[in-house]
């Protein structure tokens, strides 16, 4: 398993001076090639400014204030997204990561069509094709996420949330892109319309072969879909596993009451335990494990300083943050 | 075509409210063309000329109002505007044809040139919110709050003999007309040109930048972006297209009101425009012209309108017919 | 495994602070240069009589002195002190400005909120009444309604202009309180129970300001350039100072063309200044309206490579890290 | 300047021989030419043109209207005893510039046109009859015409044939007008009509070869093209004539307006409270200063000041003046004015002055907003009325309103011009003469201040009915006297006539020194005016 | 205890709303006007202390069926009955008073919240509104209802200051400020994470169940259906498909649409095998509300589609495999098209059959539920936390 994109340490703060918050602090994160990475956590916890973050989106008043997120070619070379000028940044975005965001109505340019869209981000990175060619590849790009070709005329608001949301993705996917970031690309979806676009995905991706960071808030469909989940609280991760081993047996506590939260469709009836107390303010982030306060088992190192990401002992294929599970 | 015929039906009423009104707002001035025509001499018209006028004017016969504006309304429906009294016996549609064209020329082009400079300067003011241009913007809003009649008045006395340009508008007056004509009218409106454009960039110019601000927060200004294009495409493809529409229906109105709007320039130019002939019909007393220069208006604010909805159609597709 | 709901209270005092600084932000410079400026020519305008030097009106034998330490903008042809017409007359554009700025509001606003709000036959007459105003210009309109009202001073100028000026601002105000009408919130504070009149003023009105504010701050410029420009053709009330007063006689007297500049500039350059003003107060109004405007910080940082660069949309600018987390140094 | 440096090709001199003459006037009209001389918004009659094409029958000096006209088209003329009928004999050998003889037929068809047609009848003469016989033809009217009689011998004359054959004569625009003037037209545009002169022109062959008749769009652009030597001769008021025209080149440049016997001045509404009140009219006439009216409010030159108590212009006036108002000042100061008013039941309350029923005396004086000359007198009577306690404030109306609220007696106090005459008798019978007064409310032509006194109307009746110069002279003398004590009208400016010119190629202009002629181009003895110019040496 | 037993506190019967569009150019030649059938014929009763679950696909005219219950559209057709009282409410004092009674949760917090108020001021309206303000204390206690705490920390912020959660909670605590007896909730946890959207629902449930308020619950969550609401409805284009109690709908849905839906829910338990792979590859489209298909509206999209589908529009039929289980499908139909789609299909009979045993394994849909019975035996009550007053 080789990485594709590596951030490191990445803190990423909204505003700055004596106001301003830390929203993502010193996260750890590797996405494998080929792989599905979920990222859950509460809502508030800094999944959507992460992924912004790393990839410089991020709206004024965000900044980033420190690590690297580090991106390895498929030629073998590294580099940093942190450290680009401009115009490297532009020509990097969409070829070698593009972004679905969340709301797709508001992603589509209003005025344009979909197929300006789609056509002028193949112009931008790929100037040398012809005019022909870029629609031809547009239209194959609608076909592949299950449009019918006759939609490239359309415009935005002709076209139903799912289209929309799939055009996002055709888009994505238009300069087969290394990695895919999606930010909650199937929130507003019913369950039919959510299914079909994550097999499309997951058909995609076993074709092209890139990798995927998917963030959501819906477990069951990460346990379903992804290779891996990392949950995020306060800013941090603090788990990361195998999906299946996550869904068996989580060992950070947060991850656990997020586990015993949600109902199941099929099988017997569970007990909900849910998590009590409420998420930390960011202003005023409790001393040492951000969850502590709400941690049944918290004991006293807990409160001291906050537990770094290790690899347990017990199971060394995954990393977690809790005093809890020392590291080997 | 439902849809079709209110609109319609929408511009017929709004037509005929205007035209009502224009009939008889005027009327409320006290006194009548003669004895304005008698004011505005000074004592030079003899007393005794009232009467020849009286019959001249067709005011010796006392109609009602309610006749008149029936009388009115007949004419109008005939295309007939009637005979200007300041220009007697020239008819009202001669009086216009002969000043549209100034006006048009110098105000119209002048509006377009200041909302196509203006917006251009704003999508880029708005673009680059946050750095040196703002630092521009007071001395926008200065430029754009100085009454024009008086930057007018100042071009003429301390910019015209140094740029050895011509302080009226409209052409040099005893020319022959001839082809050269051109050339001389063009260099007759450089001033006027620059007054108008220059106080006129600065309000479309911070309306766009306030509408670009607004929409680069938008999510698929961001997206684009992310989408790696290039600064340049994502400000105009993206930002401006977007940001143009609201503008475009303040254009149209700007248009609309070109007729009607800027006497004063006209009358700091000496231009023979319809604004300085409303004027000079409104103290005359002259309302067959009135009524002419309101109808102009009216229609030309109404055209406008209807073009501004077209081009807003056009510009914005959600408004277009649904597929 | 219960989960009651917790109910923990907390002191609020370090939250009230936080709003009492969103709230009373020191505007920025450009705002506050365009309040100082405004509240001198308020001043002005109630004090204008009582700082003048001179009678505005009063004749001298200094006949069209060009500016001096006693006449700081110089004399008319009758030995007028311009500098006192000046001061004198700022009150009467202030008067008419912003009379005529709050009455066109104040019927923009009802015309066009009610006709947003409202449905049917009553909405749409009332916004086919504005658009009829919008189609009759206004400026020659206002020359023949001055004429019929003899003898009208400020008050009557301010009054029609400000009856005829309301239209365009209430063409905005409608359009955009049709398009809150259906707005969730709104609908949400009628689902709750809200009576109409409060729905109107609580819910929608709030949510006009910015537009409300800027028709306000578009109406008094336009009210003052009209006022002047009416004074400077002559069709004025009786003569109270005001800036068009001074210009008028500057152009009846062909101030430009035998060289006095100084009859001509000051009274322009006193109507642009309080323009600017008026559009530096505008920048602002939209971040005091709009809670989301609001706060934003610093717009240019300083980055890691050490260059200072501006917050921007698509380019998130990469800090150095902060000094003050320690552990920001743990990975 | 307005066209300065390029349009100079309708200037002066075109090679060695001046040929051209610019006429300009500040009149804005810009349309296809309409050269009908019945029209007041003509092309012809607002430039003056009219007058070099269609002859009068008699030419008048309109300053000097004592004197005889001199015979023009008609060689001679003579009245019916009772001036209710006149024969005119027409000049032998008068050429129309299509080459036909000017006839009797011609001349008859000039008033016969007036009769038919009411609305080119411009003074309402009500012709009755016109015949001819010979190189005669016989006017007669309805009634005495003694006071028309200039008008009617100003009567221009037309081409029958032409006339005759048009549908509407007050609505054709005289496309190739035919008459018997020295000049024909030969080009028009938009804004300048030029003419050229006759070579079969009956009298002698004018000097001047062509005239460009331009109209300029605003008082600026007329001044500008004064001051650029593009235009020649003008007449409009300059608020700074002095520095910006006649300072330019003062050797050339020249302002000649000549006072008629008529009085601008301050007209009351005599009705309203407190200005019925004699003394305080008198007051406010003795502070008055009728010196800054005439240097800084007409510019110096253009409404000459009236310097005598009884109103009338000097030195034009000098012979009428009684023996005792003879070089008495109306201005006495404000130690007298006071004097006079609380004499009178005035009395003041600090500085303000209050009329003897209790109230402050407080006024509004009101002129048309762009008569500039007129505003900035009202100023100095606002500013020098303030100096015995009464507070004027100046309305500046738009013409119409305020044209109508004079005629109607809406007004508290106006300035406004009388009408003139051969001597101060019309100037007095305007404003005293009862038989103008109309009721508040309804238009009247004259008496506008509403005044009523039997003794006034009395002295006018005697100086009109008077049979010779001793009862003349009594009868003024009555009514200055009158006038002055009563100062029913606080007279200012004497009226004139008047021109901007330049003498840098065209000489031979009426002046002060050579007063031949009322200077105005655009009034009936312009004609001569033309025929008098030669070109400078 | 069965439905029966809960008293209804509004109920809707028939009801139908039809939205005109705005035809332009061509399409506006034409003399019928245009509709988008939004909802027709629903009918739903809210009882005492249930929860109702509404769900289906999105734009199925859910949330219309929450506005037209909250009086905020008028309706085409149907009726309104709060306490068996038909009412029809447009403004004023008894729009208020309705308001007391019913409120509503809108789906979307971003445009619910008025972007110029604050919290305070949003909550204090509620409260005034109805006359339940007593000082910070109320709002205290109302924002601790929805684990907005501590209070003082949200009551003045803007709701842009707010993460989409927070303001989701917001305008339950709102909603909540009128103590309604009805609760009409539009996904009021589309946004939140598990574990406080389950805090949110087990308040839902607590409310329920001590306040005895009569809840409609609209997700697409069905899973959160099945635990939290005792009775759940599905609806497919403008019109109710089936419904009955929750854990029969989720776990033996008799529509092929409820199949479809169930299907598509994610399931951890799926990748494990424990249930099998589902392929139908593309699911269609959702049909056009403009023009609705004639028939059943799931027609073109069902896999089992008769010729009578597409004639006739089918009636609710009891299933029978639990007390309220209905469904409108003609796979059901007992009489009507019982003749007809014999003859075409020859498969209704059975379906019939199937439905009344639940046990025919021929049937690919109904494996699954029958697959699904086994695993879980019972359908037993909620187990809430927090539940027990
Ligand atoms: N402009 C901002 N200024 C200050 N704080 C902000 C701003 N935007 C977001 N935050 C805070 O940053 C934190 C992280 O936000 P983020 O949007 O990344 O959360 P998330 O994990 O994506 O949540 P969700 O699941 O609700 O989308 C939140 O607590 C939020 O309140
Ligand atoms: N005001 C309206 N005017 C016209 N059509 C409307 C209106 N409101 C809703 N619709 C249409 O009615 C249908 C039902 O909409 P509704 O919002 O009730 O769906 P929903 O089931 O709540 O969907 P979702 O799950 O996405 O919220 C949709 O096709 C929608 O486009
Ligand atoms: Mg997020
Ligand atoms: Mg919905």
């Amino acid at each position: 398993m080789r990485p594709v994109l590596e951030i490191k340490g990445l803190s990423v703060d909204y505003g700055v001076g004596e106001h301003s918050v830390r929203a993502v602090n010193t996260v750890d994160l590797t996405l494998n090639r080929g792989e599905v990475l979920g990222l859950a956590g509460e809502s508030g916890s800094g999944k959507s400014t992460l992924a912004y973050g790393a990839t410089r989106l991020l709206p004024p008043p965000g900044v980033v204030t420190g690590g690297s997120v580090l991106y390895h070619t498929d030629e073998g070379d590294t580099v940093d997204l942190l450290r680009m000028t401009d115009a490297e940044l532009r020509a990097f975005r969409w070829s070698q990561v593009s972004i679905v965001f969340q709301g797709a109505m508001n992603s589509l340019n209003p005025v344009a069509t979909v197929a300006a869209q789609l056509t002028d981000v193949i112009a931008e990175h790929r100037p040398k094709s012809s005019k022909a060619e870029r629609l031809k590849r547009a239209a194959e790009m609608l076909t592949l996420v299950g449009i019918a070709q006759d939609r490239l005329e359309s415009y935005p608001h002709q076209l139903s949330g799912g289209m929309r949301q799939r055009v996002m993705i055709a888009m994505a996917l238009a300069l087969e892109p290394r990695v895919v970031i999606m930010d909650e690309p199937t929130t507003a979806l019913d369950v039919v319309m959510q299914r079909q676009i994550m097999k499309q995905l997951a058909k995609l991706k076993d074709q092209l072969g890139f990798s995927v960071i998917f963030i959501t808030h819906d477990l069951s469909l990460l346990v379903e879909f992804s290779d891996r989940i990392a949950i995020m609280y306060g800013g941090r991760i603090v788990e990361q596993a195998p999906a299946m081993d996550l869904y068996d047996k989580s060992l950070h506590p947060y991850s656990d009451g997020l586990l015993h939260s949600f109902p199941a469709l099929r099988g017997p009836r569970r007990e909900l335990a849910g998590i009590p107390g409420s998420p930390p303010d960011l202003r005023d982030m409790p001393v040492g494990c951000a969850f502590q306060p709400r941690c049944p088992k918290a004991f006293d190192p807990c409160g001291v300083s906050p537990p770094p990401l290790v690899r347990p002992a017990s199971a060394p294929e995954r990393t977690v943050a809790c005093y809890l599970h020392p590291s080997a | 075509m439902r849809y079709f015929l209110r609109r319609l039906g929408f511009y017929l009423f709004t037509l005929w409210a205007a035209i009502t009104i224009n009939f008889f707002i005027p009327r409320m001035i006290p006194g009548n063309a003669v004895d304005s025509l008698l004011a505005q001499r000074r004592g030079e018209v003899d007393s005794q000329a009232v009467q020849s006028l009286n019959i001249l004017f067709g005011l010796d016969k006392h109609q009602s109002l309610a006749s008149q504006y029936w009388h009115y309304l007949v004419q109008l429906s005939h295309g007939d505007l009637g005979i200007s009294f300041g220009n007697f016996p020239e008819p009202v549609t001669t009086v216009l044809g002969s000043a549209l064209p100034w006006t048009l020329g110098l105000i119209g082009t002048t509006t377009i040139l200041a909302f196509l400079i203006g917006t251009g300067l704003g999508v880029f003011a708005g673009w680059k919110r946050g750095t040196w241009v703002d630092g521009l913007l007071p001395a926008t809003s200065f430029l754009s709050s100085i009454p024009y009649f008086w930057l007018g008045l100042i071009c003429v006395a301390w910019l015209a003999s140094p740029l050895g340009l011509p302080t009226s508008g409209g052409y040099t007056v005893g020319n022959v007309p001839g082809w050269n004509i051109a050339g001389d009218i063009l260099n007759h409106m450089i001033l006027p040109a620059l007054t108008i454009i220059v106080t006129s960039i600065g309000g479309w110019l911070l309306s766009m930048r306030n509408m670009m601000v607004t929409v680069t927060a938008e999510d698929y200004i961001t997206v684009a972006h992310a989408k790696g294009l290039s600064g340049t495409r994502v400000m105009t493809k993206y930002a401006a297209r977007n940001a143009l529409l609201p503008s475009v229906s303040g254009f149209g109105m700007a248009l609309g009101l070109v007729v009607g709007g800027t006497f004063l320039v006209e009358q700091v130019f000496s231009l023979p425009g319809v604004g300085l002939q409303l004027i000079n019909a409104i103290s005359g007393h002259d309302y067959p012209l009135i009524q002419g220069v309101f109808l102009v208006v009216t229609v030309a604010v109404l055209a406008a309108n209807f073009l501004a909805d077209l081009a807003y159609m056009a510009l914005d597709p959600r408004t277009r017919k649904e597929g | 495994m219960s989960q009651p709901i917790v109910v923990s209270p907390q002191p609020t005092a370090a939250v009230a602070t936080g709003r009492a600084r969103i709230r009373f932000r020191i505007p920025s410079t450009k705002v506050s240069i365009g309040l100082a400026i405004l509240l001198l020519f308020t001043l002005v305008a109630f004090f204008g009589d009582a700082l003048a030097p001179f009678d505005p009106s009063k004749r001298s034998n200094d006949i069209l002195q060009s500016p001096s330490a006693k006449h700081w903008f110089g004399t008319t042809h009758l030995g007028q002190d311009i500098f006192s017409q000046i001061l004198v007359g700022t009150r009467s554009v202030m008067f008419v400005g912003f009379f005529a700025g709050i009455l066109a509001t104040v019927i923009a606003v009802i015309v066009g909120v009610t006709s947003g709000y409202l449905s049917g036959f009553l909405g749409d007459s009332v916004s086919t009444l504005s658009n009829v105003f919008i189609v009759i210009p206004a400026l020659p309109l206002i020359v023949i309604v001055t004429n019929v009202i003899p003898n009208s001073g400020d008050w009557a100028i301010a009054l029609v202009i400000g009856c005829t000026s309301w239209a365009w601002g209430s063409r905005l105000l409608r359009a955009q309180t049709l398009s809150l009408r259906n707005r969730d919130f709104v609908q949400a504070a009628k689902a709750n129970g809200e009576s109409t009149w409060r729905i109107v003023t609580v819910e929608i009105l709030p949510n006009l300001t910015a537009i409300i504010a800027s028709s306000f701050i578009g109406t008094v410029m336009f009210a003052v350039m009209t006022e002047i420009a009416l004074a400077y053709v002559g069709v004025s009330g009786i003569s109270e100072w005001n800036w068009g007063e001074v210009l008028f006689w500057a152009q009846g007297q062909q101030a430009l063309a035998i060289g006095a500049w100084w009859w001509f500039v000051p009274a322009g350059l006193c109507i642009a200044l309080l323009g600017t003003a008026l559009a530096l107060v505008n920048f602002g109004i939209d971040e005091i309206v709009n809670p989301r405007l609001r706060g934003g910080g610093k717009a240019v940082v300083r980055t890691a490579d050490g260059r200072k660069t501006r917050m921007r949309i698509g380019f998130t600018p990469v800090l150095t890290p902060r000094a003050d987390i320690a552990e920001s140094g743990g990975r | 300047g307005c066209g300065s440096s390029k349009s100079k090709s309708g200037g002066a001199s075109t090679g060695g021989g001046k040929t051209v003459l610019n006429v300009g006037m500040p009149d804005g009209a810009t349309l296809p030419a309409n050269n009908n001389p019945y029209l007041d918004s003509s092309f012809a009659k607002k430039l003056g043109y009219t007058w070099l094409i269609w002859e009068p029958l008699a030419m008048q000096d309109e300053a000097k209207p004592d004197q005889d006209p001199a015979p023009w088209l008609a060689t001679k003329w003579s009245w019916s005893p009772d001036y209710s009928q006149v024969t005119l004999t027409v000049r032998d050998g008068v050429k129309w510039s299509d080459g036909t003889p000017l006839t009797a037929d011609d001349v008859a068809y000039s008033f016969q046109i007036q009769k038919d047609h009411k609305e080119v009848d411009y003074y309402s003469l009500a012709i009755k009859g016109v015949t001819t016989s010979g190189n005669q033809v016989t006017v007669s009217f309805d009634g005495s015409q003694y006071v028309n009689r200039t008008k009617i011998l100003s009567t221009q004359v037309i081409n029958k044939k032409q006339w005759s054959a048009m549908a509407d004569p007050s609505k054709d625009t005289v496309a190739n007008p035919i008459g018997t003037g020295p000049y024909t037209i030969k080009t028009t545009t938009p804004s300048t009509v030029t003419v050229s002169a006759r070579s079969d022109y009956w009298g002698t062959a004018p000097k001047v070869k062509t005239i460009n008749f331009t109209t300029y769009s605003s008082n600026d652009t007329m001044g500008a093209a004064l001051t650029s030597g593009a235009a020649e001769w003008s007449y409009y008021f300059m608020s700074d004539a002095k520095s910006t025209f006649v300072a330019k080149d003062p050797a050339h440049y020249k302002l000649y307006f000549p006072a008629q016997l008529s009085a601008d001045g301050l007209w009351f509404n005599t009705t309203k409270k407190p200005y019925d009140n004699p003394h305080l009219r008198r007051a406010m006439s003795m502070v008055i200063n009728r010196d800054d009216i005439f240097n800084q409010g007409e510019a110096g030159y253009f409404k000459p000041e009236i310097a005598n108590v009884t109103g009338i212009p000097t030195p034009q006036g000098e012979p009428y003046i009684a023996a005792q108002f003879k070089n008495i000042s109306p201005v006495t100061g404000v130690a007298a004015a006071k004097k006079e008013l609380t004499d009178n039941g005035f009395t003041y309350s600090g500085t303000t002055l209050v009329d003897p029923t209790g109230k402050p005396v407080t006024m509004t004086l009101t002129d048309p907003a762009d008569w500039n000359d007129y505003q900035t007198d009202l100023a100095i009577i606002k500013d020098n009325l303030a100096s015995i306690g009464i507070n004027a404030t100046v309305d500046k109306a738009n013409d119409d309103a305020w044209f109508d609220n004079i005629a109607k007696g809406n007004f508290d106090a106006a300035l406004h011009w009388t009408n003139s005459g051969t001597t101060p008798y019309d100037m007095y019978d305007q404003i005293m003469d009862s038989a103008g007064l109309e009721p508040l409310g309804t238009a009247a032509t004259g008496d506008f201040g509403r005044y009523k006194n039997p003794a006034a109307d009395a002295a006018l009746k005697a100086y009109s009915n008077a049979t010779d110069d001793a009862g003349r002279k009594a009868a003024m003398d009555n009514l200055e006297q009158l006038f002055v004590q009563e100062m029913p009208m606080i007279p200012t400016s004497a009226g004139n006539l008047g021109a901007e010119y330049s003498t840098k190629n065209w000489s031979g202009w009426p002046s002060a020194d050579n007063a031949y002629e009322a200077p105005q181009p655009t009034r009936w003895g312009m004609e001569d005016i033309v025929l008098h110019l030669t070109p400078s040496s | 205890m069965t439905a029966l037993d809960h008293e209804v506190v509004l109920e809707a019967e028939a009801l139908t709303k039809h939205f005109p569009v705005r035809a332009r150019g061509r399409a506006a030649l034409s003399r019928v006007p245009k509709v988008v059938h939004a909802v027709d014929d629903v009918s739903l009763s809210l009882r005492k202390g249930r929860v109702t679950a509404l769900v289906g696909e999105s734009g199925s005219g859910k949330s219309t069926v929450a506005r037209l219950l909250a009086q905020l559209y008028p309706r085409t057709g149907g009726d309104i009955r709060i306490d068996g009282v038909s009412t029809a409410v447009k403004g004023g004092r008894q729009f208020k008073a309705y308001a007391r009674r019913v409120q509503l949760i809108f789906q979307d917090p971003f445009a619910s919240l008025n972007p110029v108020h604050t919290v305070r001021h949003h909550l204090t309206r509620a409260l005034k509104i109805h006359g339940r303000y007593e000082g910070e204390q109320s709002l205290t206690e109302l924002l601790g209802r929805v684990q907005l705490t501590p209070a003082s920390l949200y009551l003045d912020k803007y709701p842009h200051e707010l993460s989409g959660g927070q303001r989701q909670r917001v305008s339950i605590a709102r909603a909540l400020a009128a103590d309604p007896e009805a609760l009409l909730a539009d996904e009021p946890v589309s946004m939140l994470d598990v574990s406080i959207r389950l805090g949110v629902l087990n308040l839902l449930a607590d409310l329920k169940n001590r306040l005895n308020l009569a809840v409609l619950y609209i997700t697409h969550d069905i899973a959160s259906a099945r635990y939290f609401a005792d009775e759940t409805l599905v609806m497919y284009a403008g019109r109710m498909v089936e419904g009955g109690d929750s854990e029969t709908v989720t776990q033996r849905p008799a529509h092929p649409y409820t199949h479809l839906l169930v299907h598509s829910a994610p399931d951890p338990e799926r990748v494990r095998g424990a249930t099998e792979p589902i392929d139908e590859e593309d699911s269609g489209e959702p049909p056009s509300l403009i023009d609705p298909p004639s028939g059943c509206r799931f027609h073109p999209r069902c896999p089992k589609a008769m010729e009578v589908c597409r004639v006739r529009v089918p009636e609710r039929t009891l299933v029978g495999d639990a007390p309220d289980h209905w469904v409108a499908c003609w796979l059901f139909g007992d009489e009507g098209g019982e003749n007809e789609t014999t003859a075409l299909v020859g498969k209704a009979g059975d379906v019939g059959e199937v439905a009344e045993d639940g046990d025919d394994a021929e049937l690919e849909p109904m494996t699954t539920v029958a697959g699904l019975e086994t695993t879980s035996a019972e359908p037993e009550a909620p187990e809430l936390e927090g539940a027990e007053p």
